[in-house]
């Protein structure tokens, strides 16, 4: 059988970033296709250059065996090629209509946009994926997961021979994942050619047919499903092999810091409660959307709570901004790294010293000095990868980005550092190193909160968990109760198993 | 942990190196460009007392171009400060009808300032209104509010010692503008690239979330931005009805162009961010020695405009042309 | 939401009082004959807030529109003087202010430069570009044939054609920019550039566009201007585009791009318009014009922030509803 | 060109004609600056501002220069002399007599003038209202300002006609004024009800006087006005004195004579209507 699609020598780079170096894909019809790999290593740059909108700087696309060239985004659709994108590239202020098809609208007569046909086929579209959505809403109204599932619906508006989806369980719930999974048999008997992006194993077991592997924007290997193990995939993906991910807790848990009580918000959360205490890990965990990031905000000042108490120490402190946050002893090191975390523009040392100007500077003058002094010693502890400290963050990679965070965290000499999703978007390699280095900071006495949507990290790191769902907690887990299926049933709302 | 650690070293370039190759090495070519070719252009041009009289048509916008600097670095923009000077003058122009003394006027004219910054900054960091917009509307609001005052009189007769600020010297050719402009070259230089409070102007300017999250007061940042170009505005104010001898509403129209100009000539990323203080007072000299040049050619007004028009896309066109190869 | 989509209706609102309370004291204000007047009057306004919006939507700002009004009225004068019928003078001014505004565009578009810098330097570049191109002197009406200045005023059932270019050109624009690709491609490169791009649409070309459309309504403009107030020199319409840029803020445009309508811009130009033409008629001292119109945009974009403001995350309703 | 008609008779002298950016105050005064720094002998200047200006003339004259201000003037200290371009009493008296003559002498007229700052302007507006009492019939209903733009100063003159709707007169002594009252005039139909009138340069004047809109107006001749300015400062230069009751020659013009401000006066002006418009229509 030949392949419908099929890549050759593809390099793509950035300015200091080598992306894709003469990678290699076939796409069969009738046929899922998983691409694997680590963060980083290349998976949505080939998917955007597959739809126009990265142009590689060698290689060639064959479709049919014919060479094709997508200069733009428009010109893949004509081809037959749609994408379901990691991020949700759509128009708050547009409808859901117009969303699905901006670009490739129907027309009328006249050559003026028919919206009545419009509304009709997203409205059929929608239902064909399983969603009940108002086509005239606008997007701007709707939640993350309505919004990827507007993604969806866009990218089956195309007539497509070839889809590609990328990560696309992410901010799904667990009805919608599987409505997701019979649409991809559906395609697959339509005889379309499936591209399927994701870090989840159990996933691409059950949907896919074959395989393509990549690491640091090289082809590894490819081949049918049913020859390889969950082992073999690992390792052509970090290229060794991994089995003990979490490190050895040495568990010490000292005398209470944070104690939360009753702390309520109109629409976000209500009636969290708990403790946490020196040298503890305390998992956070629930589904995608359970109101955990918003807690941990407003924990570190970003919002106002309408009712509840926070006490460190014993001593009642009302935090209402993030340098009061800070001067409590409470940091947080955001999910949405390159929005919230880093500052990019501003060099490694300053991004590391810019919660702890106060202390390298005088009477509010800067003291370079110091800057430079307290950056080397933090990021030295963390390892991080970098050409100077002068160098602007937003040219490193994603991994290296966080440990400039957390880097900046440390070093203002915290009491209780929360971390949302900390390994999100963080290769195998780096990943451990964050979990290794969590390790130290309770050993060091340090309270830890880590919000983590998955369930091994959780499980591998926490002392105790917590499990969120709709802004309410819904179970406190430890010990011999912290299995997966007790927070899965948590968090999904299902009666507590004995 | 780990066995050995990187050396990270602190800078692959050193500061000098740096300074070479920046944005200001070019703006001091052109200014050197500008003065050689005015010296050859007219025979007037090199002549202290006449260079002196120059300064006269930069200082004041220079004074505000610094503190709009630092504004545009933090991601705002500030176009009302022309007619924050009108008001602030207008409001000197009633206190002297009112028989108020030099010092006193001098406090009204910045408090005048200050209180119109206040008024932006309460809406732009308070209300979290986008800037550009919020001082368009402020821009007609102050200017309207001087007119609703005036109308069509105009206040003459300040007392003789307020004469100094605008029209006075402080040693030889050095008037009190240019001495003024000078000194807060070196506040502003310190306050942007030497203080704490500029580093946040930074943060802010590339990514105000992650500042926020950071620990940084961005609202109250914003706010202290707004208070200081309309402080800047109110000093101007003083310098140019001092130097004008009489209060009209209409005083400083279009400044806030001519400003905004003066710091993207700088160097100032218009999208915030990035900047110099020494980028904006190079710009400030370059402008006021264009100015003056092509008037003692007496070329007029106008075609000097173009000029600077020119100049402004060419310079930040330049860089982006040739970037591309 | 009902709210959201009537923020035009709460204008047109606005507006009717305002006209209201004018009438109150005034009742000639409110004769058609003097309404139709503040219509024509504001005419120029509202072609040119279209195109600004337009531009606007697209997350830029085109501070030249004035001074492109002036150029473009200028050469009509000439062309005018020169001889040139009136048909092909029309023809050219539209081309020669798409022309002005394609060269704001490319700058904006190949260039990368932002929109608020390229504008401020051709804004003064096109203006000086009228002086060297009369040295100074003016264009006055008895140096304009008859038919070059009847064209705007000769009244059609009722409106004058100038009041009438202004309505069609309020219905193309309402097609334009609801009904066909490219106008919902405004919206997209404003609401959202880095998704524009993966939608096929490309950024820059958007851009360029929008900025062809503010330059060729500017020279429409510019010709109406020069041929109703039948003179033309370098500061006509001077300071204008402040105007423009005030009627798209009151009339609900979103200055970060993305959000606005015709209907927006045009009630925001004529509430300006009605403002202008109310006060000498009230009797209120033209002095406190500039103040009141200060006032109405920022009290308009506050009205609107906190409309447009994020509702916030409800994750707390679906627990509660049970 | 009047200047250039002076320069070529006096034959030393070299004119430097020049203007700011934009016709602001500071604009000005950054031309004086200029001019002060070429150390030319004398400045003739026509201000934007009467008294933003004067601190510079006033650095321009310590520094030897002779400065007179002419058509809108400059504060007394900022100055040696004014040279009106004509008796202000009489530009007041005839824009009023224009206008009356033409409604006779009964109704309702308002006056559209330049900027709220021009001086000139303020001066005859002033002095002719003092001479309002010898017309006791005709009503003075307004003063209104377009600020020498054409679109305001049209909107101006239309909110005239909407707020007064026994409007006889439109005075407006300024040629932008006078020019758009007529348009606005002529578009709202009420040729032949409105009389627009008040100062304007034939040449702009023709098509308002011939559509009846205008029916007459007055002017000074403008080229007189450069050549007198130019031969006052000449005789300046030569060590003429100005003071009060001093009289310089201006050349073809005869002589100035300063009153106590150190003003004076150059001619009457003079009325044009559809009888000799068409002969001085092509000459300024
Ligand atoms: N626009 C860009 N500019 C610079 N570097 C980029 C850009 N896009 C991607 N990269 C870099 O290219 C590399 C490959 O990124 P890519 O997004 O393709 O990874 P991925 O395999 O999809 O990872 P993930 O699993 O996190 O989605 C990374 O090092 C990334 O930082
Ligand atoms: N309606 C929305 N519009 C825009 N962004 C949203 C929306 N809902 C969620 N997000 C963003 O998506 C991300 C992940 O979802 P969310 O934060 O809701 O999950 P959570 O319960 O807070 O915790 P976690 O993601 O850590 O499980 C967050 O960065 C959040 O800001
Ligand atoms: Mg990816
Ligand atoms: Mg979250």
């Amino acid at each position: 059988m030949n392949p419908v699609l099929s890549l050759r020598g593809i390099s793509k780079s950035f300015p200091g970033v080598k992306a894709l170096s003469e990678v290699q894909l076939d796409l069969y019809a009738g046929q899922v296709t998983a691409l694997i790999g680590e963060n980083g290593a290349g998976k949505s740059t080939i998917v955007k250059v597959l739809t126009g909108v990265y142009q590689p700087d060698a290689g060639n696309i064959t479709i049919d065996g014919a060479e094709v060239h997508f200069p733009t985004a428009q010109a893949a659709s004509k081809a037959g090629v749609t994408a379901i994108h990691q991020e949700t590239v759509l128009f708050d202020e547009l409808t859901v209509a117009e969303n699905i098809w901006l670009g490739h609208a129907p027309r009328t007569r006249f050559g003026l946009i028919d919206r009545r046909a419009m509304r009709d086929g997203a409205l059929r579209l929608l239902e064909g994926i399983g969603a009940t959505l108002n086509p005239d809403l606008r997007l701007r109204d709707l939640g993350i997961a309505s919004k990827h599932l507007v993604a969806i619906a866009r990218a089956l508006s195309i007539d497509a021979r070839v889809v590609i989806m990328d990560e696309p369980t992410a901010a799904l719930s667990y009805k919608e994942i599987h409505e997701l999974y019979e649409l991809v048999e559906k395609l697959k008997a339509q005889g379309k050619a499936i591209l399927f992006i994701s870090h989840k194993f159990d996933e691409i077991f059950r949907i896919a047919d074959r395989y393509t592997v990549f690491r640091d924007g090289q082809f590894v290997g490819q081949g049918d499903m049913g020859d390889v193990s969950e082992n073999d995939l690992v390792q052509m993906m970090v290229g060794r092999s991994v089995d003990q991910i979490f490190p050895a807790r040495h568990r010490n848990i000292g005398a209470p810091v944070l104690t939360v009580a009753g702390y309520s918000h109109p629409t976000e959360f209500a009636d969290i409660g708990f403790t946490l205490h020196r040298g503890e890990i305390l998992g956070f965990y629930g589904l995608v959307g359970a109101g955990r990031s918003e807690v941990m905000q407003s924990l570190f000042g970003i919002t106002k709570p309408s009712k509840g108490a926070t006490r460190i120490d014993d001593q009642v402190r009302v935090i209402r901004s993030t340098s009061e946050a800070i001067a409590a002893g409470i940091v947080y090191v955001p999910e949405d790294r390159g929005k919230q975390g880093a500052v990019k523009g501003l060099p490694i040392f300053q991004n590391v010293t810019l919660p702890s100007l106060s202390r390298t500077s005088r009477a509010g003058f800067l003291r370079l000095a110091e800057e430079f002094k307290l950056a080397r010693d933090y990021t030295g502890r963390l390892d991080l990868r970098a050409a100077s400290l002068d160098q602007d963050v937003g040219l490193l990679s994603g991994g290296n980005q966080q440990k400039v965070v957390i880097a900046k965290w440390l070093a203002t000499q915290p009491r209780v550092i929360i971390l949302d999703e900390p390994t999100k978007g963080i290769d195998i390699g780096s990943k451990a190193a964050v979990h290794e280095f969590m390790a130290e900071l309770a050993a060091q006495g340090l309270a830890v909160i880590m919000v983590s949507s998955e369930i091994p990290e959780i499980l591998g790191m926490s002392d105790r968990v917590i499990v969120m769902r709709e802004g309410r907690i819904v179970d406190e887990v430890a010990g011999d109760r912290m299995t997966p299926e007790t927070l899965v049933r948590a968090a999904a709302g299902l009666a507590v198993a004995a | 942990m780990t066995p050995h650690h990187r050396i990270i070293p602190d800078r692959l370039q050193s500061p000098a190196t740096r300074a070479l190759r920046s944005w200001e090495a070019i703006l001091v070519a052109v200014a050197i460009a500008v003065f050689v070719t005015n010296s050859f252009a007219s025979p007037y041009f090199l002549n202290v007392w006449n260079l002196s009289d120059a300064t006269f048509n930069f200082t004041e916008k220079a004074l505000i171009a610094f503190a709009m600097a630092m504004l545009i670095i933090a991601g705002d923009i500030d176009l009302s400060v022309a007619s924050i000077i009108a008001l602030s003058s207008t409001a000197m122009g009633v206190a002297m009808a009112a028989g108020a003394d030099t010092p006193v006027l001098v406090l009204i004219g910045i408090g005048t300032g200050l209180l119109c910054g206040a008024i932006n900054g309460a809406l732009v960091a308070g209300l979290g209104l986008p800037s550009i917009v919020v001082t368009i509307g402020t821009m007609s609001l102050f200017r309207g509010v001087a007119y609703i005052i005036l109308g069509d009189k105009a206040f003459t007769g300040y007392p003789a010692s307020f004469k100094f600020f605008g029209q006075g010297y402080v040693w030889w050719v050095i008037s009190f503008e240019l001495a003024l402009f000078a000194a807060m070259a070196v506040v502003y230089y310190v306050l942007l690239h030497r203080t704490s409070f500029g580093r946040a102007v930074f943060a802010i300017g590339n990514n105000a979330t992650a500042a926020q999250f950071s620990g940084i007061r961005v609202a109250r940042v914003r706010f202290i931005l707004f208070l200081l170009t309309g402080v800047m505005s109110g000093i101007a104010a003083v310098c140019l009805t001092s130097r004008l001898g009489s209060t009209r509403p209409s005083i400083a129209t279009g400044w806030e162009l001519e400003i905004v100009t003066m710091v993207v000539l700088g160097g100032v990323s218009i999208l915030g961010g990035a900047g110099s203080v020494a980028g904006v007072f190079l710009a400030a000299l370059i402008m006021g020695m264009v100015t003056f040049g092509f008037g003692l050619l007496n070329v007029p007004g106008i075609v000097m405009s173009i000029f600077l028009g020119v100049l402004l896309i060419v310079v930040i066109a330049l860089p982006r042309l040739l970037r591309r190869g | 939401m009902s709210l959201l989509k009537s923020r035009e209706a709460l204008l047109a609102l606005a507006i009717l009082l305002l006209i209201g309370v004018v009438a109150a004291r005034f009742p000639a204000f409110v004769r058609p004959a003097n309404l139709a007047n503040v219509l024509n009057d504001t005419s120029p306004l509202i072609i040119l807030a279209i195109g600004q919006m337009i531009v606007i939507l697209t997350k830029c700002i085109d501070l030249s529109v004035a001074a492109n009004l002036a150029l473009c009225g200028m050469v009509a004068a000439l062309m005018n003087g020169a001889g040139v019928p009136l048909p092909l003078i029309l023809m050219g001014v539209v081309a020669l202010g798409a022309g002005l505004g394609a060269v704001n565009g490319v700058l904006v578009w190949k260039l990368g430069i932002p929109s608020i810098v390229v504008t401020l330097g051709t804004m003064t570049i096109f203006r000086g570009t009228i002086f060297l191109i009369t040295d100074g002197k003016w264009v006055n009406a008895h140096q304009m044939s008859d038919g070059f200045k009847a064209l705007p005023r000769t009244v059609l059932l009722g409106l004058p054609v100038m009041s009438w270019m202004a309505i069609a050109l309020i219905i193309l624009f309402t097609v334009v920019l609801t009904r066909t690709a490219l106008g919902r491609s405004f919206y997209a490169v404003g609401g959202n550039p880095h998704a524009a791009v993966y939608a096929g649409i490309n950024v820059g070309r958007t851009q360029f566009s929008a900025f062809v459309i503010s330059g060729a309504l500017a020279g429409l403009a510019g010709y109406l201007w020069v041929a109703r107030y039948a003179v033309a020199y370098v500061d006509i319409a001077g300071g204008f585009e402040l105007d423009v840029v005030a009627a798209c803020v009151i009339g609900g445009v979103a200055i970060a791009g993305g959000a606005g309508t015709v209907a927006g811009a045009v009630l925001g130009a004529l509430f300006l318009g009605v403002i202008k033409n109310a006060l000498p008629v009230v009797g209120i001292s033209p002095f406190w014009q500039m103040a009141i119109s200060g006032a109405a945009i920022v009290l308009a974009v506050t009205f609107n922030a906190t409309q447009a403001r994020a509702p916030g995350r409800i994750i707390l309703k679906s627990a509660e509803a049970r | 060109k009047g200047a250039e008609e002076a320069a070529a008779e006096l034959g030393d002298v070299e004119i430097i004609y020049t203007g700011p950016t934009s016709t602001t105050a500071e604009g000005q005064i950054e031309v004086i600056n200029a001019l002060i720094a070429q150390g030319v002998n004398a400045i003739a200047i026509s201000a934007n501002d009467p008294d933003a200006v004067a601190p510079a003339l006033q650095r321009a004259m310590d520094r030897g220069i002779t400065v007179i201000s002419w058509d809108s003037g400059v504060a007394k200290e900022g100055r040696q002399l004014h040279l009106n371009p004509s008796s202000s009493a009489l530009i007041g008296n005839t824009i009023i007599k224009l206008a009356a003559d033409h409604i006779d002498g009964t109704g309702d007229v308002a006056i559209l003038s330049a900027t709220s700052t021009s001086t000139n302007q303020n001066i005859w507006i002033e002095e002719a209202k003092k001479v309002l009492p010898n017309y006791p019939n005709v009503n003075l209903v307004a003063t209104v300002y377009g600020d020498d733009l054409a679109d305001k100063s049209y909107r101006e003159a239309q909110g005239l006609m909407a707020t007064y709707p026994n409007l006889k007169a439109i005075i407006a002594p300024t040629t932008v004024g006078i020019l758009a009252a007529s348009q606005a005039v002529t578009d709202a139909g009420k040729i032949g009800e409105i009389n627009v009138t008040g100062l304007g340069l034939p040449s702009e004047m023709a098509g308002a006087v011939e559509s009846g809109a205008t029916i007459s107006f007055a002017i000074w001749n403008p080229i007189d006005l450069g050549y007198a300015a130019t031969m006052l400062s000449y005789n300046l230069i030569k060590g003429a004195e100005a003071a009060p009751g001093a009289s310089i020659p201006m050349g073809r013009i005869g002589a100035a004579t300063l009153d106590e401000n150190n003003e004076a006066a150059m001619s009457d002006p003079f009325t044009y209507d559809k009888s000799n418009i068409e002969a001085f229509k092509s000459i300024f």
